[in-house]
Order: structure tokens, then C-alpha cells, then sequence
């Protein structure tokens, strides 16, 4: 038997594969096909201090090879996670990453210091690259200041694990890392959505009701894989994901720097993908006689350094 | 839900780009209700990227299958027009939640162009049961009106609305709805407007709308296709529907 | 007749369907299958004081809807642009803009000189977005600094009209492309490729032999529309692209806001790509009763300024 | 060149994941030579994106036809694979320089695998014109040893090797080509291995070597096919190559 099992920034992963935030809701939905406790761990939807209704529909677009989707986190906030979805999680095994957004730095640092309570959380992976919502999201992810002011903020008020999610928008997204890094952030989960749009040509207006979207799926893949690769030589631990879809698709990540892989769109597509890619994983493993994955991580990335 | 490797059986054209595709997947042909769908991968490609909707336009337990009713508008619809009898392609359902029959009231069913598939299953499922049936349907011409054969099958025969006058009432099919609510509960799926018209007409009697909305996972956890309510809520078509009460549901959008 | 002619920042074009700059060669190459006195127009590959050899091979990649390319700007240099090329094209009736490229302010600012005598040169393209190659090309385009300097530079030595092509991987292309504006660029060109990368499993390296690479086709629409959507607010008239493959494609790009669209990738996959978005725009104006190709243009998008 | 829409004829499978395609593209078959190759779309869809290049193994002018002989490798192999007699396909070609037939030489074919396709080609227009010809063929088994039912056709028969010993000569096909090189030409295709070993053995007498590349464009509008040569320049494989002299081609890249 390969052994699957990552450390990831400290959050113990019983195999490299997550469900990506915002693509597995909290682990109810997909439960009748998906077994929470066979994936490496689930990160929630993004979930703010107080419910937030989203954006107006349409919501989604489906583009080639990927899709467009301006939710703009609509979730039911931090007193819903806390008392139903976290309980019923843990009854299911399930490894759980908690989504953390807010409008403020004051917000996001307030759904930490809750958490921080919680035995039931795995860590903390702060979005800071939500492309759909006006104020918080992307809006701190694209400047290295805010984003270390930010990451300075809820690192104060956690012990959990702190994962930073970044934005693929930005034009250097290894100098918001380093800010990460130096205000605290345990790893780093790379990326986040590329800010696109599509239009009705029929009715002359965007499709999104929110104009501009995020494009996730098999065509981000090379810019995801590409931010990976720079990222490595952050020297923190990566959770790489964009685009990836089959198990190949994930050693590709691995190979560049990832220490585990988040996987969103392809769910959808096929529901028991994450199921699929570690199994992929595994046998790759046993037919090239690796015994552990982590020796796959930043294999093929020589500015790679250790996580 | 399942998630079903069913097997192509049938896939014939029915009308003018209109096809009629049968499934085996038995567990999910054992546990759809009228008014849920299935979630298609209508192709082992990347393109198109996502799933498609279908509602369930009839299932046979025994034969362990399911039908579907469907219009080919794009690329996901024309690959799914190109399956042939003994491919497997991969089903995800039953989906949603269906029709709730109202007891006591005749169900009076409104159909407009494809969107009469939920309606076949939906009356076969009273006939089943006993009970009487109405099923106005409306189309753009006469050899648009699909799903009779399937509806006299088991003795339902639907009176027809064609925008040409080519058979039938001549005009939309919601023109025949106004004289005949009285004791009805009305159950409609069709193209948004016939939606609107019919929420208009009903507000007297209990009405339910099969409504569709762009889905990316189908099972709730995208968040993707919010539909507004009236009170200015929002649901999500895929779990919360596909099948909403007509007071509920805001179809503006 | 619908009137396709349009005038993009003082280019006359016969239609709005150009050949990217890098996809269509010198014209020559598919001149048996693309009368070149029937597209709008051709963007040549960049062009550089020098002949340049260009990267190590492999140098493209197919990705999911699109493909990687890192060719390194090889070109055999102005010299024989100005001898052997453009007096061909001009025998083909081709409408010509040059894209130009350096290492230097000087270098760009050498080639926009030698061109300005050249009757025969319709205008120019300055490339500050190649990502490619380790001096000139995105170097400059990703800082608006930098970008104003060259733009500047370059504007003093030429008459012909000025596009500037952008890059998309910057946090902020608005700024950048005031900055271009404020230089005195005619228009902007929008947009270079996005950088990717892909990673070979068996051997554990990266495909291609630089590494990184820009992505082109479908999979980059999304992005490239809406950062067409985003600069229809700076004032220039746009030459928009990146993804486009059917006339759809186009319309969507001209009611965000460009007066004309370039073709890059798809002529790879349908050689006649060009002629058919120009024929299914005709029609297009046709069954809508639209007179002319250029009121269409940012009919989508209320940000829209004229250029 | 031309972009023609070729309709298949034939797709069969010759040998476990080998095919034969026949395609009728009149203009391109008329005008194809030895060495050279079609680009074709597998398939009307966006993935894969690209098209894929195929040498073609024989033309018949008369009928207006083209044979490709392909081995399934990924995608658009498999696409391919799929393509029934009656569609359409958008062809190509024919693209790049082929082999230049010396004079006053026997020509000695070297192919590997699937790399033996441009080779029926040629040894078939050698015969035309009255020439002898000498066809080595390798193969991993017997079993994978395509293109000698063509080759019967015009009364060539080729010596093989195989890497099982299966059949012919156990061993690499270049362990056949030491002893054969006088007097010879060598006219090589194959993978990549198999070509560096013909351009070492083959130092002393004129050789030509077909090698594979990624294309995109297949024009040479890309630039993206470059090759090295031996004195350190630049050459495309699809304009300046397939077939390059053995002399002047570098192998390592
Ligand atoms: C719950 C549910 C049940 C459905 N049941 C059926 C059914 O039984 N039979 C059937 O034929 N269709 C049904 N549909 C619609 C079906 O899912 C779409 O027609 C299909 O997804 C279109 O895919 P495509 O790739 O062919 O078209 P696309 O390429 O996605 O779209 C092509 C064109 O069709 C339009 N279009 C896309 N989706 C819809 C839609 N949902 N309604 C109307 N126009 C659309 C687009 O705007 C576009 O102009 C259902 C949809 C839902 C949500
Ligand atoms: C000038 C030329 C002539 C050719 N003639 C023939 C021919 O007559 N018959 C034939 O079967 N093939 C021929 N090829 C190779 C053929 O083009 C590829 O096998 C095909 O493009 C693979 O497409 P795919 O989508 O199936 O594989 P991909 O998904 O692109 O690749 C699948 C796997 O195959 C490998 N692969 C891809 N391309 C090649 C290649 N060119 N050579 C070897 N391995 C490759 C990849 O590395 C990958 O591991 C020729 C190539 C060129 C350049
Ligand atoms: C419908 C949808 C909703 C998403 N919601 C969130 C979210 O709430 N928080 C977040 O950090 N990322 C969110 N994402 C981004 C994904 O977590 C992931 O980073 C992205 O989709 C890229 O991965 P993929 O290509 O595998 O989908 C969302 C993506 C999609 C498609
Ligand atoms: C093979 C290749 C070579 C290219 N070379 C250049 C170049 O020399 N100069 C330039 O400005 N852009 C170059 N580009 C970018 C294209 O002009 C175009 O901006 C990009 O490909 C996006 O458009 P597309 O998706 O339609 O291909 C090149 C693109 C490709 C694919
Ligand atoms: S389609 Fe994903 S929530 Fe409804
Ligand atoms: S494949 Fe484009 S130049 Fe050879």
C-alpha cells in the first residue's frame, strides 16, 4: 500500500485531495456518492459572520472547457456552520477546512477568533480572491498590503492552521505570497478564479447577472499550474488546484510544488472525481514504486523549497 | 441520488429536432416522482464541459428504465443526439423535488413545447393512481406536439394549442387555460412566458411550475441557479424545485 | 449590403477580422486557403531590430480548449520585413500592421523609426506583452512606468497608427492602458496571451522548453472579453481578442466594446476561420437590419466611451 | 495546398490499436508525395483543439483517395478512431517536403512502428517508376507489423524484425540495416530512437529521415515545430521537414 497521507501546513490529511470551497457546499449534497470520510478533507463554502444573499441569476455560464460562476458567497454565516454543518461533519468523519470571508478585516478576524473554539475545524483557509463580491475578497488579495494587515489580523485570533487563498488576478501573485508568509500564514492555497465574462449576443448584456465572473475548470489549468510552479519558492506549504480533472492532472500539480490539490468544477462533471483522482494517485504510486507522495512534491520544480 | 452507468436503449427522432431517448438505470428509474430530473454527461469529452438537465418523462420500474423527452437546441443536446443504443453514459438522479399531487382537485396539466415531458410522467403517475386528467399542450405547430403516443399509451389524450392554428387551438396553449380552472389544480412546465401567463391565469386555484434555470451541479451545493421569490427570497431550482408553487416563485429574472 | 468597414484608430479596415500577430506568419503560409485581400487585415509576427532565433523547442502545448505557446518571438528581423514581406503583401492586397518588438526603448523605438517611411505599413502594434522571452515583450507591459516610457518613446518616431497590445496578467490593465493612452497610443490591443504552463508526468519536467508559456484560444475568452469590457472605459478604440473562433465570439467582442477583433488560434484549427467570422458578421448585420459593423460596437456595455 | 471537406470511405482496425483510414480528398490526393502529410480535424468539437497530423500512406489518383494508417495513442487518435465511412472531415494538405528519391541508389526503407506509413508511399512510387526497393520493417510484436496487405497490393515484401522475435529478426529493425548499407539509400521513419540509430549507422551512404514533431499550425505560421540542426540553426518541421537529411537534422531535442 502507497501511502497517501500529507501534512499539509500542519492540517493532517488522510490523502492529498480536497473538495475545493464553494463546490461541495458543506458536504451534504454530494454525501450519497461522495463518502466524506474517503477524500482528504473538505474546505465549506466561503462563510462570513453574518448570512450573505449572493448575487442576483444567473449565476453560472458555462464557457469552453470551463465555467463562469458569480455566486458572490451567498452562505447562511457563521452561527449555521458552527451549530449544524460542523456537528454533522464530524459525524461523517469528514476533514474539515473552514472558508473564511468577510467585508472587513474586522469581519474576517471575528469568524476566526469563533472558530478557533472549534475542535471540529482542520484549519482555516482565508479568501482573500473572491472575485464576485464588491468589498472583501479579491478586493484584499490584489495588494500585497492589505493582504498582510489582513493575514496579520486573523492570525492573532487562530491557532488553527492558516491556509491564504490567492488570487490567479493579480501581476505577482509570489510577492502577496510573501506578504502572506511574513504575516503568518501557514500555507498557501493557490488559486482562486480568473475574473472573466461572457455576453448575450441575442439580448446585448452580460449573462452574469453580476457581469463579470469567475472562471474555474479545465481551462485555467496552465495559469493555476503556473502560479504552483513560481509559488514554490515561497517556502510555504501549497494546496494547488485550478482546473485539475483527472489524476494526471494532479501529479502535475504535485510535481510543480503542491503538497495537496483542491478540486472544484471537475465535481461537477463528475461527481466521484475526487474519489477517481486518489485512487489514480494511489496506483500511480504502487506502478512507479514511490511509497509516499509527499516525495512527489516540487519533484520536477528545481526552485521548489520545502514547504 | 445515484449516480447510474446507464445504458443507451433508444435515442429516435420524435419530431423536428425533437428526440425521445430511453435509459437503463434502474435504481434511479425505481425512485424518480414526477417533476424530478436527471443530470446527464451527455459525453465522455471536455466539451461541452457540465452536465445537462432532463426532466423524467416516464420511467418503467420493471424494465428498469427511464425516458426522456428533448429538444435539440445547442451543443450539449446535439451530442446527446448522436448516443446510439448500447452506449453507457452517466446519469445522476432523481434530482429535485417534483409535483406535489393536490388531492380533492382535477389536475389540470399545461405543457409548452418540450416542456411537456414532467407532464407525461405526472399523468401517468395519476392515471396510476385513478385519477382523472387534463392535459392541454402547446407547441409551435402540429408536428411539434410530441409526447401523444406516449400519453395514449395509457388513455390520456391531450387537447392541442399551436401558435399556426395547424391543429388545435390556434394561439398559445395558455388561451385554453382561462375557461377550464374552476375545481382544477394546475400543474404547468414550459418556456419561462407560458410560465408567466399561467401564473397570471391561476392566482384563483393551487398551481405548480416546472421551471428551468442554468445548473452547473444540480444537487445543491453551487448555489448557482437562485431563482427569486416573491417576497424576494431565493431558492435554488435544483433542490428547492425544479417544481415551485406559482405564488412563491418570481419569474422575472 | 452590410458595411463591414471600419476605422480602427486610423487603420482602414475592409472588415474587422484580423490575423493575430504570431498565427498567420507573413501571410504567406496560408495564402492558398485565406485571400489575403479579404480579411480585414494582418498583424505580423513581432518584429525585431535583429533577426531572433527564439526559444528552445518544444514550443507549443495543447491544453483543454486552448494551447500554450513559447516561441520566443524568432523572426528574421525588420530588414527582411521591409524587403521581402511587405512587398509581397502589398502585391496580395493585404492591409498590414506590423507588431513590433525590442529589448530595449531604444530597440522598439529603432524599428517604429525604419517603419514610419513605409507607405506600405498601415500601422503599427506594439507588443509590450509578450511572455515569452526574458528581456522586452511583458517586461515592459505589466508596469505602467515602464509602459509609458516606451509607448512615448515610440510615438515620437512614428506617424503610423499606434496600437498598443496588453497584457492580461496584470492586477490592473485600465491603468496600464492609460498609461499607454497618456503616451500617445492611437489604440489598444487586447489581449497577449496568459501565462501557463503545463508539466510532462513521465519525465518530470516541464513540456515545453521555457518553462512557462502564454495560453491562447477558447479557454481565454472569458478573460479577454472582460478585460475588453474593462478598457472600453479608457477612451481608445480597441482591437479586441483571445479565444475568438466563431463570428458569436466576435459580436460578444464588439458589444463589449472593440471596433475590431483579431484571430489568432482558430485559424490553427480551421484555416478559413477568418473569412467565416467575416461572413457570419455580415449576416449577422444583415438579419438584424444593422447597417454598419461599427454601431455595434460597446452596444453591450454602458461603460463604454467612444474611442 | 488545399482545406478539403474528405468524406471517409473506410476506418478499420488493422492490428490492436492501429487503423486504416481511407478518405476521399481528390484535389490532395492528386497532388500528394511521398513523405508528406495531411492535418486533420478528428472532429467537429473544441476538444481536442488542435488538429493532428497524419502522413499519408497511400493516394489513389483515380479514385480520388488518401490512406492513413494511424496507431490510438490519446484524444484525438481515439476521435479519430470513432469517425464512421460517410462523415466528413476537414483535410489538410498536403503539407511539408517529402523524401527526395536519389538516383542510381537502391532504395533501403527503414520503418519503425506506424512510422512504416510514409514508406508505402514511397516504396509504391518507387515501383511505378521501375525501381527496386527493400523494406525493413519493426515492429514490439507480429501482431503490430501494419501496412504489409498494402504493400502485397503492388508486390513489395518487407523483411522484419520484431522486438519479441515473434517474427523475422529479433531485435531493434535497425539491427537489420548494418549489413545492408551499400550501394543503398536509406529512406527512414519511425520513433525517435529508432532514428538516431539509422542516422549513426547510416553515416557513410545518403539518408533521409521523416521525424514527428508538434504542430500546431502545419504551415509554418506558428513557428512552433522548430527543430535543431546538426550546425546548431533552426528548421520547421512542417515546412522545411518531415524529412529532413540525416546529416542535417539533430535528434536530441
Ligand atoms: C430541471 C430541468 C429540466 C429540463 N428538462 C428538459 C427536458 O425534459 N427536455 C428538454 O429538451 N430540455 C430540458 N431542459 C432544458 C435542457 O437542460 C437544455 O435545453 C439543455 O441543457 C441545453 O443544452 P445545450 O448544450 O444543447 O444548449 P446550450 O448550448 O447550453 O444552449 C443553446 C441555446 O439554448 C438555450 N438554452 C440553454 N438552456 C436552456 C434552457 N434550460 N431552456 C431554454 N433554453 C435554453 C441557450 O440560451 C442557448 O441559446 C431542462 C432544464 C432543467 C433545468
Ligand atoms: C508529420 C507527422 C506525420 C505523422 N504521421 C503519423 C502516421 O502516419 N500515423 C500515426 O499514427 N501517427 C502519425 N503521426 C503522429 C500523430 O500525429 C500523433 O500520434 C497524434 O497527433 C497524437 O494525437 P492524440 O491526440 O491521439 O495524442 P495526444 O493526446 O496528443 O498524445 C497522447 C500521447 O501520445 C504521445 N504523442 C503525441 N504526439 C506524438 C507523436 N507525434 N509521436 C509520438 N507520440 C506522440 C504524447 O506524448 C502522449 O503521451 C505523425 C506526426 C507528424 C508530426
Ligand atoms: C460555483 C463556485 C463557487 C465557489 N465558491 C468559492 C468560495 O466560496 N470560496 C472560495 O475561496 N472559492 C470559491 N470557489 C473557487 C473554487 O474553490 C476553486 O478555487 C476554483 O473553482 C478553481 O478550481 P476548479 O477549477 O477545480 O473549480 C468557487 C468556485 C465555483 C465554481
Ligand atoms: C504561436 C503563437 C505565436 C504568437 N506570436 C505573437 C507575437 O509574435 N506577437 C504578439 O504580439 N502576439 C503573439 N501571439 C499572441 C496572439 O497574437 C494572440 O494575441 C493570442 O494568441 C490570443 O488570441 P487567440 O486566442 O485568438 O490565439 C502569438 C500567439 C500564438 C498562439
Ligand atoms: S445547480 Fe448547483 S445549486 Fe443548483
Ligand atoms: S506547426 Fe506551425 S510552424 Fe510548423
Amino acid at each position: 500500500m502507497a501511502d497517501l497521507a500529507v501534512n499539509l501546513a500542519g492540517i493532517r490529511l488522510r490523502n492529498p485531495v480536497l473538495a475545493a470551497s464553494g463546490t461541495f457546499g458543506y458536504g451534504r449534497e454530494y454525501a450519497a456518492v461522495v463518502p466524506l470520510d474517503r477524500i482528504g478533507g473538505i474546505i465549506t463554502k466561503g462563510t462570513s459572520l453574518e448570512p450573505w444573499p449572493g448575487n442576483p441569476p444567473p449565476r453560472t455560464a458555462e464557457t469552453a472547457a470551463g465555467m463562469l460562476n458569480a455566486i458572490g458567497l451567498e452562505n447562511p454565516g457563521l452561527k449555521h456552520l458552527v451549530e449544524v454543518d460542523l456537528p454533522w461533519l464530524a459525524g461523517q468523519g469528514a476533514t474539515v477546512v473552514v472558508n473564511v470571508v468577510g467585508r472587513t478585516v474586522d469581519e474576517y478576524a471575528a469568524v476566526a477568533e469563533v472558530l478557533d473554539g472549534q475542535p471540529r475545524v482542520a484549519g482555516l483557509e482565508l479568501n482573500v480572491s473572491c472575485p464576485n463580491v464588491d468589498k472583501g475578497g479579491m478586493a484584499f488579495g490584489v495588494n500585497p498590503e492589505s493582504t498582510y494587515a489582513l493575514v496579520r489580523a486573523v492570525r492573532r485570533r487562530t491557532r488553527h492552521p492558516l491556509l491564504v487563498k490567492l488570487s490567479p488576478n493579480v501581476t505577482d501573485i509570489v510577492r502577496i505570497a510573501e506578504q502572506a508568509r511574513d504575516a503568518g500564514a501557514d500555507g498557501l492555497s493557490a488559486v482562486n478564479t480568473l475574473v472573466g465574462m461572457a455576453i448575450d449576443i441575442e439580448r446585448r448584456r452580460p449573462v452574469l447577472g453580476n457581469v463579470t465572473g469567475g472562471l474555474s475548470g479545465p481551462a485555467i489549468k496552465p495559469m493555476a499550474l503556473a502560479a504552483v510552479w513560481r509559488l514554490a519558492r515561497v517556502g510555504l506549504p501549497i494546496l494547488g488546484g485550478g482546473g485539475i480533472s483527472v489524476w494526471r492532472d494532479a501529479v502535475e500539480f504535485l510535481l510543480a510544488g503542491a503538497t495537496a490539490v483542491a478540486i472544484g468544477t471537475a465535481t461537477f462533471v463528475r461527481p466521484r472525481a475526487m474519489l477517481e483522482i486518489a485512487e489514480g494517485l494511489e496506483e500511480y504510486l504502487l506502478c512507479q514504486g514511490i511509497e509516499r507522495i509527499s516525495d512527489l512534491v516540487g519533484a520536477a520544480n528545481p526552485g521548489a523549497r520545502a514547504g | 441520488m445515484r449516480l447510474e452507468g446507464a445504458r443507451v436503449e433508444e435515442n429516435r427522432l420524435l419530431a423536428p429536432e425533437h428526440r425521445r431517448m430511453v435509459l437503463h438505470a434502474p435504481d434511479i428509474a425505481t425512485s424518480a416522482a414526477p417533476g424530478q430530473f436527471v443530470h446527464l454527461r451527455v459525453h465522455d469529452s471536455l466539451h461541452p464541459l457540465l452536465r445537462r438537465p432532463f426532466s423524467v418523462a416516464r420511467r418503467d420500474v420493471t424494465a428498469g428504465t427511464l425516458t426522456l423527452i428533448y429538444r435539440v437546441v445547442g451543443e450539449g443536446t446535439a451530442r446527446l443526439a448522436d448516443r446510439r443504443p448500447g452506449d453507457r453514459m452517466d446519469v445522476l438522479g432523481p434530482l429535485g423535488r417534483g409535483f406535489r399531487m393536490l388531492p380533492g382537485k382535477i389536475p389540470l396539466l399545461v405543457g409548452g413545447g418540450v416542456g411537456i415531458a414532467p407532464l407525461i410522467f405526472l399523468a401517468e403517475e395519476a392515471r396510476r393512481t385513478g385519477r382523472q386528467v387534463e392535459l392541454l399542450a402547446g407547441a409551435r405547430t402540429a408536428a411539434l406536439l410530441v409526447g401523444e403516443e406516449d400519453l395514449r399509451e395509457f388513455g390520456v389524450e391531450c387537447c392541442p394549442a399551436t401558435d399556426d392554428g395547424s391543429r388545435g387551438y390556434r394561439g398559445p396553449v395558455t388561451g385554453l387555460v382561462a375557461g377550464r380552472l374552476d375545481g382544477r389544480a394546475v400543474y404547468a412546465s414550459g418556456p419561462p412566458a407560458m410560465l408567466r401567463q399561467v401564473q397570471l391565469l391561476a392566482e384563483s386555484v393551487p398551481a405548480q411550475l416546472c421551471i428551468e434555470g442554468v445548473m452547473a451541479c444540480g444537487v445543491g451545493a453551487c448555489l448557482g441557479c437562485s431563482c427569486r421569490t416573491r417576497d424576494g427570497g431565493r431558492r435554488l431550482v435544483c433542490t428547492d424545485g425544479p417544481v415551485f408553487d406559482a405564488h412563491e416563485v418570481s419569474l422575472d429574472g
